[in-house]
């Protein structure tokens, strides 16, 4: 069975503060298959991935540098950013 | 045609303007929107203000906000600027350039590009306040809002 | 607080811009226009365009018009100036600048300088064709429609 | 009895160039006291005249320096601009 290629993930402005990290790659399981269900997943990593990934915070994602929503997919090899929403102008 | 740039170093709205303009006498009409850094945020003195921004889908959101107002408007080209990195008050931030030979057309451009560089680019500012706290400036509603007046932007 | 000035010298957007700023850090938002010498004019390629104006009444209705721009939205300052004279395709003619904390109120303020200035100063253009022929530019009915928008200038 | 003083005129444009002058001083009788009168007088005054102040071509004008109507009052010692629609900006 051929490897799965990681998921890479990007965290931008108080979600990178809160994470800690502004760039890593996971695998997740295959049933983690949209941007909803892996923001979820993240949340369990770590205690600070669940203070950056807390709900009720506004959270915006792009998928491979493009605006995505809960129920866009996402597969290993792509490139996912969460961030707050946008505050630039 | 359009001019797009991410950049931390500052830039010469009259530079800009020569670049966008030069060798043409087609043109008639340069709307533009300069912003920069105040001083002052929601009542409280700022001393800096930082930009980030996402490398790589900046420069294709900008594109996309500059090709989208280039098939609105008859645009005979538009730049867009947008600093990154730590500015003080007054520096200039972001620069909006819109030629045409109509001046409405480049007018609303001008509005429509600034209104959706600020709700579609993937930039985020953070505020320093004179005691050295620092906070995250947060989304306002009324951007959106007057992003929203132009109608969706098609998806990219 | 707005600087109204005609004349033949050309103006740098640069080095206005710069002069409504200088230092300040409560701006925030510019709004421009600059309008620039066609080489076209009715389908006809033009040579020239020669502007007249009427000394001191025009500098007294820019002024108004400025006066109004300063009642109705929140500025800083604002810049016109106005070129007469003969102008080359390509050259400047006139600049508007409105600077605000507020980026509408910039941009909103530079669009009703613009409409204004073209139906409520007394300049007259004059085009020249390749052929030497000379023509006055007829008023547009658009014009007149596109200041309306902003409702009446209070009497002077 | 004092004498009145002139009405100065001033002619922008194609005005200017139709009826030869930029400038004029005019001396009406005292029933010539709107700019409507005044315009009808100034147009009997010469060939030029009437061919400058031609009916059905649009006139602007400008009293003292302020746009003016046809029933704007008009006097001895003011200043009475005559000018096509204004085409500037």
């Amino acid at each position: 069975m051929d490897a799965t290629p990681p998921i890479r993930i990007l965290y931008f402005a108080w979600l990178r503060e809160r994470v800690g990290v502004s760039e890593e790659s996971v695998t997740p399981p295959v049933e983690v298959a949209t941007v909803g269900a892996l923001i979820a997943w993240l949340r369990e990593l770590s205690p600070r991935h669940a203070a950056a990934l807390v709900a009720g915070k506004t959270i915006r994602c792009a998928v491979n540098q493009d605006f995505a929503a809960p129920d866009t997919p996402v597969a290993g090899g792509d490139e996912v950013a969460l961030f707050p929403p946008v505050t630039g102008g | 045609m359009a001019g797009v740039r991410v950049q931390r170093a500052d830039f010469d709205i009259g530079a800009e303007t020569a670049a966008l303009t030069a060798g043409r006498a087609d043109i008639g009409a340069i709307g533009s929107f300069l912003g920069t850094v105040r001083d002052i945020a929601g009542g409280r003195k700022i001393t800096a203000m930082t930009l980030e921004h996402y490398p790589g889908m900046t420069e294709r959101a900008m594109g996309r906000i500059a090709a989208e107002a280039e098939a609105r408007w008859p645009l005979l080209g538009c730049t867009l600027i947008h600093r990154v990195g730590r500015l003080l008050p007054g520096e200039n931030i972001v620069l909006v350039l819109a030629a045409s030979p109509h001046r409405h057309a480049a007018l609303e451009a001008t509005g429509f590009l600034i209104d959706w560089l600020k709700t579609a680019a993937p930039f985020w500012k953070k505020e320093t306040f004179v005691d050295g706290s620092e906070d995250w400036v947060e989304a306002r509603e009324a951007d959106g809002a007057a992003a929203a007046r132009w109608g969706a932007l098609p998806p990219g």
